[in-house]
């Protein structure tokens, strides 16, 4: 790595060692990768959502592909607060990854169970509350929806946690700055936006959705405009740090989140495709800074210049 | 250890029934292939196939030795199978594998006969099991070929060639036997046993049912290659899941294709 | 054309020859693709927006492809009422087109302006109000986020007009179903959906947005399945017929928008590619339903079957 | 009138400077084609190239006589002019044309001096205007050939051999003069005139802007051939527009590039 810096800083301290992260659910619990990736050299893994017992998740099949998108109702298989505090958790503090958890519950107390069962745990490096899951029956996007509930949620979670907090929002809303300024005011030290958006796709031969659960949430490349967009809107009205997401491919994807006002971002489906994907962005971040003499890669945040 | 690489197109064949051969530079991952096992291809551009398919490795190249090259014989289906069709020699895939558990043989003992059962395109990994497997076990293995007409059975000469006894089955009758493969299979397993059997089976979920049903009520050891739509084929999206037979708890209700799999012992899910 | 019937009825008895339209903004006045298309033979065309006065448009670039979309923001350049009545308007009629004139406006007067100075024109078929552009300042999304001002512009228009009206939704609102019933409270007889996204683009080298207005509206296949999702709830919502619109390319495209509910549907973004597709569309769907023993193409409206 | 057709490549070569030379099996839009018209080029699925891309029908094959084929000449920039380089002889493509307003000239009197003035892949559309011209006007006909090196000139040795003269021009010299060919043009611009004269001229933005006011000063005619983004070519989506010089209200601001140009006199359009 150059002398460039790379360092961002994401709310209550937290400094990371570039922004490039992995999101929650495209990255199991980083293990996965670890044949592929040196998972020190990220910024960050968001794991896979955890909820305080073992969820099962959706039947198959959960996944399908969609224009430069995919479609996921995979519906929160995860193997609980106890088995990743105690399996997880360890080999991850092992390979020297930087740790946030993803956080989903069914109402306030199971957020609240999740972060209290891991405030002493060492190597975690932030919480990160998923409100926004549209895969799931209850929590997720009814308490994303709503600005009331998600104050409620992350007020209450605050209480119980010193960590960096950060809350995770849907796209599926009016106004996505009232949702974001709702986090803020229960005490988020950062957002990170966006989430799936509610989709569906039909066999048109058997009749059926080809998704068992009949809709699901589409990520990729084909909503990253639309991403771009939102993180844009968000990072001008709200005070604390945006992490951009959705459809990352590319180092210029990256930088493009970056310009527009996000502090670090979060590579998603795409490390499905390219399990060594999120490592060599951090290397292509670099070069790209290095090219245009950027000494500082917190230079391009928010560094977009308006039209007219 | 799966290798992620970028591989080169060498050949592509149309073999008819709208399936192809394809040949790839991925010496790295021919050698560590096991028959059952699978490979993720897309193009080297996440942005242009962002979800990779899974194909078994089928055959490698030269047929003994160490192998130089690999195989997947696949059908078109849809949008991917259709681009696949137009990788000229020389395209550039970004190619993951070997990927899986692939089949096993309980007892590699003396004498143990095999019954491989292959319905169209589930035939692709069973070239490669022929040449794992050396002569000897070769000679004792029986391939149970169906499909809906004579272009649907795949590689028929090749097998008729490595595999002691080949049993074609088509539901016209323009090949073999008329029917479904499950006809002949019932037969041999109702006829009085030579010695230790197990049937390895690939192919259409009904049919994979009906084999299964057909061992587990006589109590014959067999083996399912399952298909489920996957994202990553690494463990990692857990998209690929089937249900188990008999989950342990409520919250392991589902097992990975990619991983637990492709191949399961019938006893272990739920086809 | 087979025997097949291929009629559908959308809302205060209107019969449509068969239930492929094009979308507003994607197939101009019509008469630009009279080389490529007969334009007689489609189920109708909504023609591009028009508004009480001329419009200038908003400055270039005005569009930037995504992936498997596109992003625009043309800002409703349009000729202004006047001037499609006296010399687009008695065109299409000569082609014997089944015209729907898609309006535009700033405020309810604008709106009424519109539909009150073609109402007593003969060859429109009906009006369909775009409460949901994202690319303009005023209007558009204003009322189109707020289920009052939908009921309201609706009904201010259904006033003054005996002609069938349709409401055209945003998708980019919190819960769909709210506007809709807005939209057929103020007396809406059929809800057209979707329109655009908002989304944004930014080259990162300039450092600048690529469309001159920032944002614009995201279209094409990318949209397709949260197109396909949001008219499923609204079909299941609402007693009215509902015209799906979005990312539609195929004929499989078009069925999986019937199979969900809707009553017709309109192709957009695609004609610009292909300016035959709509009418080869129509004769695909007759085949396509031929070939599977479909004898009336409304048994395929919201003929999906749920899973489980 | 546009024509809507599938056409085959039949060949493409790279020519140097990130830039390619396709030819296309399309004699129906070959046959109607003017110099500085122009085709939109996808795949036939639109599915796969939601946006087709403009390029300027460059060159008709055969020289002489009816027209076969025909060519474009194009520089990669972005994803789609990076896939068409993957397109190999037989792939089939999209192609609409031939659309929008080309080259005129005002007085095709005896004696009327053209100078075409390219910048870069500009020079696409002058072959095209060199086959139309017959003997005589290619003769009175002067072609300012510009760009950053050497590589950049495209076609030089095809230009020599049908143009009255080339004036080469690189950024760094290492072709022709060293500087803009704005400069040689003034020159020429400045000289006495021998008769009447038109500027014809295609290329980036900054040159078109500069060659427009040193035709707009010495009150030479020029046309220029602009570019815009674009989603269909033949005047629907209005994506296009560039704006007027003189609107002549405040709702006639704006002329589209593809149907009212891509070639406008330099007195319509803020280039
Ligand atoms: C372990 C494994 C091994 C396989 N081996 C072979 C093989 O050797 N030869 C062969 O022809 N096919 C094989 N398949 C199936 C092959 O992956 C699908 O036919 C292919 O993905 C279809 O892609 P498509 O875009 O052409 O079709 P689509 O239009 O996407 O879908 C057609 C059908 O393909 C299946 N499918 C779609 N997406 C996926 C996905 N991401 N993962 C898995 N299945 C999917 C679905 O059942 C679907 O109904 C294998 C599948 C698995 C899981
Ligand atoms: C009338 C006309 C004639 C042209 N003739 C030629 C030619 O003969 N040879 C040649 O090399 N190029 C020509 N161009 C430019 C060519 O169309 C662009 O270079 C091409 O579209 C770039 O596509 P891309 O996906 O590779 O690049 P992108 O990454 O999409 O964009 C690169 C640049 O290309 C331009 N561009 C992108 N999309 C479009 C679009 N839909 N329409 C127009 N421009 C776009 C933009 O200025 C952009 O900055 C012409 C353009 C026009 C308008
Ligand atoms: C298979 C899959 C599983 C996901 N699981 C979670 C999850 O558990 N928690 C969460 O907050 N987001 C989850 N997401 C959303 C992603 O973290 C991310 O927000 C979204 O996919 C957009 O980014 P992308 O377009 O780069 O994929 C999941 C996404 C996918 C594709
Ligand atoms: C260039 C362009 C212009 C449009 N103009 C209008 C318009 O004037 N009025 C309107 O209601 N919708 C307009 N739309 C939206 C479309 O009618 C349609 O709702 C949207 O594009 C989604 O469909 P598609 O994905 O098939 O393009 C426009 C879309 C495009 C791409
Ligand atoms: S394919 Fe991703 S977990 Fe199996
Ligand atoms: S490109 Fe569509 S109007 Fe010009």
């Amino acid at each position: 790595m150059s002398p460039i810096r790379m360092q961002v800083k994401v709310g209550r301290g937290l400094v990371l060692r570039n922004p490039v992260l992995t999101a929650s659910g495209t990255f199991g619990y980083g293990l996965e990768f670890e044949p592929f990736c040196d998972l020190a050299a990220l910024g960050g893994i968001v794991v896979k959502g955890i909820s305080p017992r073992p969820r099962a998740g959706n039947p198959p099949p959960r996944l399908v592909e969609t224009p430069c998108g995919m479609l996921n109702a995979i519906g929160l298989q995860n193997v609980g607060v106890e088995r990743f505090r105690t399996e997880k958790l360890p080999l991850l503090r092992e390979h020297g990854a930087t740790v946030v958890v993803n956080v989903y519950g069914h109402e306030v107390a199971d957020y609240v169970a999740v972060v209290r069962a891991l405030e002493e745990e060492t190597g975690i490096a932030a919480f990160e509350l998923n409100l926004s899951c549209p895969n799931v029956k209850e929590g997720g996007l009814e308490i994303g929806r709503s600005p009331r509930a998600i104050r409620e949620v992350t007020a209450a979670v605050r209480e119980v946690t010193s960590r960096p907090l950060w809350v995770k929002l849907t796209p599926a809303v009016t106004d996505i700055v009232e949702t974001a300024e709702a986090a803020v005011s229960g005490g988020a030290d950062a957002l990170s936006l966006i989430n799936t958006f509610p989709g569906m796709v039909v066999d048109v031969e058997t009749r059926r959705p080809v998704l068992h659960r009949g809709t699901g949430g589409l990520s990729g490349p084909a909503i990253r405009p639309l991403a771009v967009a939102l993180v844009h809107r968000v990072a001008r009205a709200v005070d604390v740090p945006v992490i951009g997401i959705g459809g990352i491919t590319s180092v210029r994807d990256v930088v493009e989140f970056l310009l527009v006002g996000a502090t670090a971002v979060q590579v998603g489906t795409a490390n499905f495709h390219d399990p060594a994907l999120a490592a060599r962005l951090v290397r292509e971040l670099d070069a790209w800074c290095e090219a245009r003499g950027v000494a500082d890669v917190r230079e391009l945040v928010g560094a977009l210049e308006e039209n007219r | 250890m799966p290798q992620d690489l970028r591989a080169r197109v060498l050949e592509q064949e149309e073999l008819g029934g709208g399936c192809f051969r394809m040949r790839l530079d991925a010496a790295p991952i021919a050698r560590e292939a096991r028959a059952g096992q699978f490979v993720m291809i897309g193009l080297p551009d996440p942005a242009e196939t962002l979800v990779r398919r899974p194909f078994s490795v089928a055959r490698l190249v030269p047929d003994t030795g160490e192998p130089e090259a690999l195989e997947i014989v696949y059908k078109v289906y849809g949008r991917r199978t259709r681009q696949m069709t137009r990788f000229r020699p020389g395209t550039e895939v970004a190619l993951l594998g070997p990927l899986g558990r692939g089949f096993w043989i309980p007892g590699e003992a003396e004498g143990t006969e095999v019954l491989l059962v292959a319905g169209g395109i589930g035939a692709a990994p069973f070239p490669l099991f022929l040449q794992r497997a050396g002569k000897d076990l070769a000679g004792r293995t029986t391939l149970f070929l169906g499909g809906g007409t004579r272009d649907d059975l795949l590689l028929v000469d090749w097998f008729r060639e490595r595999c002691g006894e080949v049993v074609l089955v088509t539901e016209d009758g323009s090949a073999g036997e008329r029917g479904l493969v499950t006809g002949p299979l019932a037969a041999r397993l109702d006829a009085p046993p030579r010695g230790e059997r197990v049937v390895l089976a690939c192919g259409p979920r009904p049919m994979l049912r009906a084999v299964a049903e057909l061992c587990l009520a006589r109590d014959v050891p067999c083996q399912l290659s399952l298909e489920e739509r996957m994202a990553c084929g690494f463990g990692a999206c857990l998209g690929c899941v089937v249900e188990r037979r008999h989950p342990e708890g409520e919250f392991d209700r589902y097992v990975r294709v990619c991983t637990e799999g492709p191949v399961f012992d019938a006893r272990e899910v739920l086809p």
